[in-house]
Parts: structure tokens; C-alpha cells; sequence
């Protein structure tokens, strides 16, 4: 795999390409961080990291234009990234801040910002299935040209939810693509022993649409797939379901001890890091020195910091704020 | 002349969705059957042949898809307005009712908002049984975020279902099955009538029966049954259950002294032991008596029509708790 | 299509072949019935007649075994009556008597005899999906050599309970085998606008295991599958979907006007009649005579006047009644 | 000694279903992650070891279906416990709870039995926001045919969770989280409480507190402080909702003629309303001031700390309500 197969991606520059990589290695460290203050007591609540899947948001993402919208996941930090929130903002709103994206009232599982097309992450798995083909829904209602990538889990994909809102999606024949970032587990299940068959993108055969089924952890392979279904849902020829197999490093959340999976099953995935096959492909294309790399990886480091220390400044809400925001006017 | 036209609960439901639909081309209508079958009482009968089949867009049998599709459209500029075809299916619904309706606003801080409303009927009466006949608004005025409707004429039903299409929250607007083919004056123009207003539906003074839906008919027939015993019986209709009109009911019980409320949904835990809990915090030094609370019975909705019957509250159910809190003294 | 056909199902013997005939009449009279004292407001609440549809029920219980269990739906007299109820009992419920199966308090759309093992209609569309996958479970867990079929409509299959029930059915391989009776409508919904599939049995490959779609009109056909779904499921070898064409006659319950589909529709399926198409085979197998159709059809008759008579001397049940029967001792 | 035994909520929880299962084959545990994860806080840490993963079943992600095939289980012969991660997923499993679950027997004119346990962690105060917080028990006990339980201690724990794991109806029966740590003197026999007895867990004269779950603990603190003024309040707990225990309630306010309840569900439309009406109803001549409530505010569970706490009701938000029901006189 070499860069040239980018070419089937016709916006694609080396600017671009070097911004995918400054992405990945941005979400990896946010996520970092987030673990680090977490385990510090900084951040309340419960976090779920992304730290090797961070291919599917970005190459997801890369493809997109200014209005396509996105719905996201528990496991969202990424996509917000992906999709250009700014990290400020996302710590703030995990330091439960004002600045933050919800201000504070809604903490990293429900980070959202409906005005840029981030129509949110959720504590519901599967729930934003629906909200992705609703969102859709309205781009062919109000003849707008926006596409909708619905991201969700190899888990979510046997809740209702899933069943009922892709059959709605291809029977109207919607502009949403399905992104499945299967990570081998919902949780601590296995996707082998929670379904009985071998690639989840056959379940796109259900509802009678394409689905297929990509290396996650190949950015070049998920931008590609992904600019092919967001052209033919632009193009008005309806949903694509995507299954990315990935795999997520760090425990399901605070809770997760382990216990299902092996050592050398988490290692053998790390050896397939999608960062690190990235940059490979970009080193090979000559696009990235050992310079380059130290630059940006010095600029993300900055970057983060100062997330934090904007976080950390920021005013935390007073308790009369509890009821505000509750109805709209 | 327009103000004294006479249409059916069932006709004013449809009218305001017409008219609304007409001047807001964002309004549209999501459920099963909607189209051409016009629904499963017949209230769109008619409405795909206006506005087609986009905007009565009739859907698989997916009651949790419909409604976070609606969510979904809501929060990205639609105005969808759910029709599900038994207020019982609500409960496949709930988590996307609940769980995203209901917060999405808050838990973005505000900056997100979900104008959405879902119509269905509630209520027993039609031999159904008990997946079909049940009145679970209790549930729905819990959580906040969602505004919950009731309306007991079509006047109302006009009324509150343009306010409920023109709120910028979801609604959960609930019509009663038995009360479709009751008819009431309807001005033909479009008029709102807003959330959180309750309604004198007669004036008394010796008793405050707090009626909602269906039971504000069986309340207003007990009434006249009393009336003719000399018992003069003030009926409010609180409309909405979320907001909730405190200061009308509590006025009138103020006056009289002595409150009866009267819910078909189960007694247990219904929404009436709100209610009676208010007046009793807020007009504690008022009342001359307990208050009382009158609802179904702790079972599921039987089937037969004798037992159907006995479930749920009735006109001389009402006549009867009537007397017997008039004759309540303090010792 | 001839008789030889049924050797693959080898339980069969003549005097079956003819006692599902029987049933088919049976189930069409009792439904007939039903209509009409509906009609004449002899009957409370609403009905949902399985005219057309009589040989996927006869057809499908023909194969099952003492202590097999089904599942069934509103439309699901048929069931019923092909499991071996008592159409006394049935219609003593529907006269919503205290002889009737549910003592008057289900009615039509909550006819059950668990302990024979018909687990009950439904009133919530694929409501009883779920607890077939549960009776199945049951079986498997307590090394019980039964078979749960589960009936349901083309529309179940794209409510939530549909997806979630076959995937853990399929994971847990379970004794379950789902008859979906696709009459080409959920109400006035036609299958092909609600779903983007020519055959719902395609549905199956999402959840890994087999699924096939015949005539539901041929009740050979339907007997020969069943039994060999059936096999399967008692052998320990997982579940199948078997989706079965077929027609409703009538109008889906007493609010239907009829609008969504044509005459001309209607009147071909009519053609289709399972009774009269297998009425011919058993008549060029010469198991059956115009004399010998004649005293089924008396018989019948009688069975079903009987079933009217028990209905209305029955006792009604009194308004005490009412709160009983809620908790279990 | 065993009766000295010390353990916490969480194991009380976990032993009272490992001594059923021990005795009871047809017993098991239907869930996501309860295998070798050993569940979402815990709780089932361990049982897969002793029971394997047939009993120790895990579930796809499938909250409407697995309560569906618990319920097909229970028809059919076994005795399912049904683990939901968090209270607020029974949202999506509301229809095989409330329509099938509950009626089942009912519908089926009494001949059937759902002999089912849903255990589920409720409420608030980890910060995991809006959609992991609530607290929606008064949902369930409005619909006829559940039982609802709400143990406050470890040792109500085990006692009332074997009584429903015997109990031949769908019980619906919460953990609060935050009590999984708690301790309390457990005995390690299995021991049944009957559903619908409450327990007086503070005894007292001029007050009487009804609270539930951890608002029991919260009373008790706001118990101690007000002593220090000379206040004397009764903590009655109900442990059960449905089945109440209305004497015990009523004779205590008989006694204090002072009534506030106490719990964290949403004061609107929560079961306080159910309480308070009773009281209203049954003890009104005791009343010397008018019956309160606490409960939640009316908005989704907020994320950020500050927010939550503000949210929910505190030991300080039961003190100054207590405060200012003592001070309360008739005019
Ligand atoms: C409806 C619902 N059920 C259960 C949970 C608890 N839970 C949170 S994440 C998760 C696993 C989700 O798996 P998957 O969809 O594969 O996403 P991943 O976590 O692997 O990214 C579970 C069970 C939840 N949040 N919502
Ligand atoms: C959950 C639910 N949604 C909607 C209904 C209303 N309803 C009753 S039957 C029916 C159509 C069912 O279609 P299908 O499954 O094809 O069965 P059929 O009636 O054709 O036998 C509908 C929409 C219901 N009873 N339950
Ligand atoms: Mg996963
Ligand atoms: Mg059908």
C-alpha cells in the first residue's frame, strides 16, 4: 500500500495528508492525557478511550465537507477531534467547566456541537443510529446536500436500534453512511461469541444496501472506502455500511480489569498501530521526516497542554445553574 | 358563521396538523399507516392526499427507529410530529423518548433543541385489553424536558396540539380513543392554546374535582347527577400535566375546601398523587377534608366489557366519592 | 405437486393428511364466524381473521410433537386452532366468558394454553419473538427435547425484537424455528415499501444461520420445510427462518377500509386458496370424495355452531372479577 | 460468630443469588458482561467460576430482548435474574416489561406464571451524567403486576432479594450505587424479608421521615443533627414499593403528625406523590402540618459535580425541610 492509491480520493494533498497524520497523533495524546488526569482524580465521571481506533475517525472524517454532520459514541473523543471541535473545549467539558461543549452538564459521554454537524456522542449504545438517519432525514426533506456519518460499535450493532433505523435508512433511501468500528468487543464480549457470523458489514444484506468490511487501522483504506460512500450518498443512492475492524488498547472504561482478552492478543493489535503504519506510508512517500515528525508531535504536545490549562482556568458552574437549559424557549 | 361550527375531537386533531403543516413546511408527519389508511382511528384520513408521502411518511413497524428518527430530524431543523398508533407502544419508544428527547438540550448545555411532537391515543374503553388500553402519561410528566398534553375537547385538541407543534420541546400529546367522535365548537381559524393553562370546565363551590381526558366528561355528567342533590361541583381541567396550572387548581380549592381527582390511569402512582400532593403541601389550611383520588384499579385493562368497566373509574364513581367527601367533617 | 411429496416428512399417514384438511376448513369457518357475530356486535374489541393464511398454521403445527410450544400474534386464531385448542374455549373468550381460555379478561389478541404450549397471541407487534427464544432456552437449559416455533408477520421483521431475538437464538443455537407469514401487508404497509429485500428470509443471513422462502399456500411445502426446521431445531442444530407467502383475505381488523391494495390483487390470491389447492391434491390422490368433503364440511359446521352455543351459555364473568389474577401466589 | 458477619451491599447482593442459585437449578443470571467481566460494578464477580456460562449468561448488547427471553424463560418453567448495567437501559426494555411481563398472567386469565428478577443499579452521584443516573422506579410501581424493591442496606439487600427471586411475579429490584460499598451486619444463612414490610430505621416522636434507598442513609444523617436541636425523627423505610406497607407509614404519622418524604427521583410525578396522597388520604385528621416532599429538581442529571450534588437531594436540603415542619402551626 503506498500513497498513490490516494489518488481515488481526488481532494486528497499532501497538506491533507500530513493533517491526518497531526490528527491521529492529537486524538492519541488527548486521550492520554484524559487517562492521566483521570486516574488523577482531575476528571469526574467514567471516560472510554480510543487510543488505537484513531483511524477510523480521521480517515472517516478526512472526506467530509463543511455541513456533513457526524453522530457519535461513549467512545466519541475522537470523532469530535476528527470532525474539528476544539480540544479546549472538549477538556473543559470533561473538567466539568462553562467553557466547556456542554457546560459541564453533559461530560464526555454526550460532547456535542450541533451547530458545526457534531450532532453528539451518547451514553445509549446504538442510540444515535436513529438520530444519524433522522439527520439525514432532513438533508433530503429540505433538499440540503449535507451526508451523515453515523459512527457506532461492533456491539451496538445487535440493539434494535440498529435494525430499525437502517431498514429506515435504505427503504428512503437516505445520505448516511454507517461506520462500525469493530474493535472485537462490546465491553468485555467478544464480537465472535455476541454474533454468529463472520463480518458484521453482511448485515447491510438485511436491509438491502451495500456493506463492507475494512482494515481500521489502514487510514488509506478507510479514507478510500469512506469517500466512496459518502460520494454515492451525496449522489442521492443511499446508506453504505462500513465495518472497520480496529482494536481498542486501553480498558473499556475505569471499570474494565482486563480479564477478557489476552496479553498477546492486545500486543499482537498494537503491532498494527495505526499511527505508526501511517506514518510508514508517509515516510515511504517522502512526506514525512524524522524532523517533520518531532515538529508535529511537539505542536500536538502544546497543543494538549493547553487544552488543559484552558480547562483548568475555566469557571466551574454554580449550582443555580442546575436547572437552567432544561426547555427551550 | 365559523364560531359555531361543530367538528369532531377527531377532526380538530387533523385540522390543526393541516393548517399547521400549510404555513410550516418543517411540520411533517411520521407513523405507521398514516397514509392512505389514515391512520389507525382515522385521524390523517385524507392528509397524504394534500402533502404526499414525504411529509406523511409512513414508516415500517419500528417504534424506537421512529422516534429517534424524529429526534434526529428535530434537532437538525424538522418539526416532526409522531403519531404512534397505541399510547401502549410509547413503551417500545421510551428510551429514545426518554433517554434523547428529553435531554439532548440539557446534557448540550442548551444549545440544541428538539421540537417534536408525539400524538397518540390513550385510554380504555374499546375492548382492547391490556397491551392496548393503557394510560401511562403519568410516566411521561416524570421526565423533565418533556411537556405532556391531554385535551378533553376538540376545542382543546385544536388548541393545545398547534401550541404543542409550535413548542420547541417535545410533547407528548395524548387523545383519548372513546373521545375521537365527540364533538365541540371549533373556530375554523388556527388558534393556540397555550401550555400550562388549566381550564374551568364548570364552576362550583363545594367541591374541586380535578378531572383529566375522559374523565372531565364523567366528572361534568357526575356533576349534574349532584347538582341535583344540591351539590355544586367545580371541575378543572389542568390540559397539560407538564406545565401544570398549580395556581387555578389551588385557587379553587381554596374556595371550596375539599378536592377529588379523578384520573383513568392507574391509581396507583398515577399522576393524580401529584397532584393531590401540591394541594396538599399548598393549600394544606384549606381543606376541609382528605382528598381524595380517583383512578383504575391495580390490574391490567381486562378484556370483557363488564370487567373493563369495573376498572376503570365511571360516573357513579365519582357521584359517590362526591357525596361522601361533602359529608367528610373535621372532628 | 402430488402426495409422493410428503414421504419426506415420514410421520404422515392419510388419516393426517385428511385431519389437516379438516383444520384448514375449521380455521376458515371459525374465522368466518367470527366476522360475523363481530358484525352483529356479538363479539367486544376488534378482530384480526387469518382467512388465506390457514396453511402456514396447519401446516407448521402438523409437524410438531406432543409438548412442542408456539408463539403467536394478533391474527392468531389459526394458531391456535392447529396447536389443538378447543374452539369452544376460544369462542367463549371472545364472548369474553369465564369458560374461555383467558376467563374473558385477554380476548382475541391473548389467547394462550401454556400448559399445552401455546404460549399466547400478542397484541404488541413481534412482541412474542422474545419469548420463544426464551422458551427455547428453557429447553436447552433444562435438557428438554421440545421445539418452539414462533409465528410472526412480515411487518415484526422490522421492529427491534425481531433483530435482537434471532441473533441471540442463532448465538446460543437454540431449538426456535421462526415462521414468518409474510401476507404482503403490516396493516395497510406493503412489505415491499418497508423493507429494500425481495425475501425476508434473507434476513437470516445477519445472524448466521438458515433461511428460506416458500409458498405458504401450499400446505405440502409448508409441512415438508417445517419438518425439516423442525428436525433441525430438535437436533440440537440452531434455528431457521423460514419466511411463508401468503394472502389475507379480509381486511386487517374491523378499521379497514381496504384502500392500500387492489381487487384485482385481492381476487389472485384468491386463486391462491390453500384450501381449494390442496383440497385438489388430495383429490387426485384420491383420499377425498365430493361425499367425503361434504361430512367434513358438516362436521365442521357443527363444531363450529357447538363452539357458538358453549360461547354464549357460558357465564359472564363479574365485575369482582376484575382485580383478581393480577399477582401469583 | 456469622450474625457479626460484616459485608458489604454489593456481596450481600451477589450472596443472596449465589446461596438461590445453590439450591435452585432453575435460577440464572441473564445479562451483559456478568461473565468473567463479573458486571458493570461488580457484582457478579466470581459466579461465572462457580456456575459456568451457561447460568452466568452473557447477552448481546439486547436490552428489549433479553428481558423478552427472560420473560419466555420464567412462562416456561425456569426462575430468571435479569442484569440491566444501569437502571435508565430498562427504558429500552419497557415493552417486554410492562406489556408482557406484568400482564402475562393477567392477559392469560391467571394461568401463567413469570417468576422473574430484574435487578439494575439506579441513581445518581458518579458523575456519569444524564443517561446513567436516573432513578425511574415510580415508572413501575404504576403498572399492576410488578413488585418493586428498594433495599437501603446490605442486609435488606440479601433478605429482600431472595424473597424475589422466590417471589412468583416479575420483580423489578434496584441497587443504588452508591451503596455497593456500604456495609452492614449480614447474616451468611439465606434469610427472606418479606416484600411489603417496611423497617423504622430510626425510631422517634416529632417527625417522620419516609425515604428510600440512599435517601434512608441521608435521614439518618439529617436524623442526627436535628437530636442535637432536639428534633426527633422516624425514618421509616419502605424497602418495598409495591408491595406498601401503608400501616406502618400511617401509624408513625399518627404518632408525629408530621410527614416529609424523601427519595432522589425527580420530585415530579415520583412516587413521594403516591406516599404523600396516602397519608393525605388516610391520616388526615393526625396531620399537624402539611406533608412534604424532597426529590430531585426537574431537570436531567447533570455531569458536572457541583451540578449533581445541586440536583439531588443533600442531608442539608432534609434538614432545613424538617426544620420548617417542626415550626409549622396549624392557624
Ligand atoms: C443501551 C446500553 N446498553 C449498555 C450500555 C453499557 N455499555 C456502554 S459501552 C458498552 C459496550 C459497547 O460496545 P461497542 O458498541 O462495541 O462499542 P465500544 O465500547 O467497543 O467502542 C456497553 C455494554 C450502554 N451504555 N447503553
Ligand atoms: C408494537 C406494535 N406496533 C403496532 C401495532 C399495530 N398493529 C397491529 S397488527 C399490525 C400489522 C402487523 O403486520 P404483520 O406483522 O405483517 O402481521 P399481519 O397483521 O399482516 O398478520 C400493526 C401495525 C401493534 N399491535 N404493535
Ligand atoms: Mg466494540
Ligand atoms: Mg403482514
Amino acid at each position: 500500500m503506498d500513497v498513490q492509491t490516494l489518488t481515488k480520493f481526488p481532494q486528497i494533498t499532501n497538506e491533507k495528508l500530513l493533517q491526518m497524520y497531526e490528527q491521529m497523533l492529537l486524538i492519541r495524546r488527548f486521550e492520554e492525557k484524559v487517562d492521566e488526569l483521570f486516574k488523577q482524580g482531575l476528571i469526574y465521571g467514567t471516560t472510554h478511550l480510543c487510543i488505537g481506533q484513531e483511524a477510523t475517525a480521521v480517515g472517516t472524517c478526512a472526506v467530509l465537507q463543511a455541513g456533513d454532520k457526524i453522530t457519535s459514541t461513549h467512545r466519541g473523543h475522537g470523532h469530535s477531534i476528527a470532525h474539528g471541535a476544539s480540544i479546549d473545549r472538549m477538556m473543559a467539558e470533561l473538567f466539568g467547566r462553562t467553557t466547556g461543549y456542554c457546560k459541564g452538564k453533559g461530560g464526555s459521554m454526550h460532547i456535542a456541537d450541533v451547530e458545526s454537524g457534531n450532532l453528539g456522542a451518547n451514553g445509549i449504545v446504538a442510540g444515535s443510529i436513529p438520530l444519524a438517519v433522522g439527520a439525514a432525514l432532513t438533508a433530503k426533506m429540505q433538499g440540503l446536500s449535507y451526508v451523515t456519518v453515523c459512527f457506532f460499535g461492533d456491539g451496538a450493532t445487535n440493539e434494535g436500534s440498529f435494525h430499525e433505523a437502517l431498514n429506515m435508512a435504505s427503504i428512503w433511501q437516505l445520505p448516511v453512511v454507517f461506520v462500525c468500528e469493530n474493535n472485537q468487543y462490546g465491553m468485555s464480549s467478544s464480537v465472535k461469541e455476541m454474533t454468529n457470523i463472520k463480518h458484521l458489514s453482511t448485515r447491510a444484506k438485511a436491509y438491502g444496501f451495500p456493506g463492507v468490511t475494512i482494515d481500521g487501522n489502514d487510514l488509506i483504506q478507510v479514507v478510500e472506502t469512506t469517500h466512496e460512500a459518502v460520494t454515492r450518498a451525496r449522489a442521492g443512492q443511499g446508506p453504505t455500511l462500513i465495518e472497520m475492524e480496529t482494536y481498542r488498547w486501553m480498558g473499556h472504561s475505569k471499570s474494565d480489569r482486563g480479564k477478557y482478552r489476552t496479553e498477546t492478543e492486545v500486543n499482537a493489535w498494537k503491532e498494527r498501530d495505526p499511527i505508526r503504519r501511517y506514518e510508514q506510508v508517509l515516510h515511504d512517500a517522502e512526506l514525512l521526516s524524522a524532523d517533520k515528525i518531532e515538529e508535529i508531535k511537539q505542536m500536538v504536545e502544546s497543543h494538549v497542554q493547553a487544552a488543559i490549562e484552558y480547562a483548568e482556568k475555566s469557571p466551574k458552574p454554580v449550582p443555580e445553574d442546575v436547572i437552567s437549559d432544561v426547555y427551550a424557549p | 358563521m365559523t364560531n359555531e361550527r361543530i367538528i369532531t375531537y377527531l377532526e380538530a386533531v387533523r385540522e390543526a396538523m393541516v393548517q399547521e403543516m400549510r404555513q410550516n413546511e418543517n411540520v411533517f408527519l411520521l407513523g405507521e399507516d398514516i397514509g392512505i389508511y389514515g391512520g389507525a382511528f382515522g385521524v390523517t384520513e385524507g392528509m397524504i392526499a394534500e402533502f404526499g408521502p414525504e411529509r406523511i411518511r409512513n414508516t415500517p413497524i419500528s417504534e424506537l427507529g421512529m422516534a429517534g428518527v424524529a429526534v434526529g430530524a428535530a434537532l437538525t431543523g424538522m418539526r416532526p410530529i409522531v403519531d404512534y398508533q397505541f399510547s401502549d407502544f410509547l413503551t417500545i419508544g421510551m428510551d429514545q423518548i426518554v433517554n434523547q428527547a428529553a435531554k439532548v438540550r440539557y446534557m448540550y448545555g442548551g444549545k440544541a433543541e428538539v421540537p417534536l411532537v408525539i400524538r397518540t391515543p390513550s385510554g380504555a374503553g374499546t375492548g382492547a385489553a391490556a397491551q392496548h388500553s393503557q394510560s401511562l402519561e403519568a410516566w411521561m410528566a416524570h421526565i423533565p424536558g418533556l411537556k405532556v398534553v391531554q385535551p378533553a375537547t376538540a376545542y382543546d385538541a385544536k388548541g393545545l396540539l398547534k401550541a404543542a407543534i409550535n413548542d420547541n420541546n417535545p410533547v407528548i400529546f395524548y387523545e383519548h380513543k372513546l373521545l375521537y367522535k365527540t364533538s365541540s365548537q371549533v373556530p375554523e381559524k388556527l388558534y393556540e392554546i397555550p401550555l400550562g393553562k388549566a381550564d374551568v370546565k364548570r364552576e362550583g363551590h363545594d367541591l374541586t374535582i380535578i378531572a383529566t381526558a375522559i374523565m372531565v366528561h364523567r366528572a361534568l355528567e357526575a356533576a349534574s347527577i349532584l347538582a341535583k342533590e344540591g351539590i355544586d361541583v367545580e371541575i378543572i381541567d389542568p390540559r397539560t400535566l407538564v406545565p401544570l396550572d398549580e395556581a387555578t387548581i389551588l385557587q379553587s380549592v381554596a374556595k371550596t375546601g375539599r378536592a377529588l381527582i379523578v384520573h383513568e390511569a392507574v391509581k396507583r402512582g398515577g399522576y393524580g398523587g401529584e397532584i393531590a400532593s401540591i394541594i396538599g403541601e399548598k393549600a394544606f389550611h384549606h381543606l376541609q377534608a382528605p382528598i381524595k383520588r380517583l383512578g383504575a384499579l391495580p390490574t391490567p385493562v381486562p378484556y370483557s366489557e363488564i370487567l373493563e368497566r369495573a376498572a376503570i373509574p365511571q360516573v357513579d364513581d365519582i357521584v359517590k366519592e362526591a357525596r361522601s367527601l361533602i359529608k367528610y367533617e373535621v372532628s
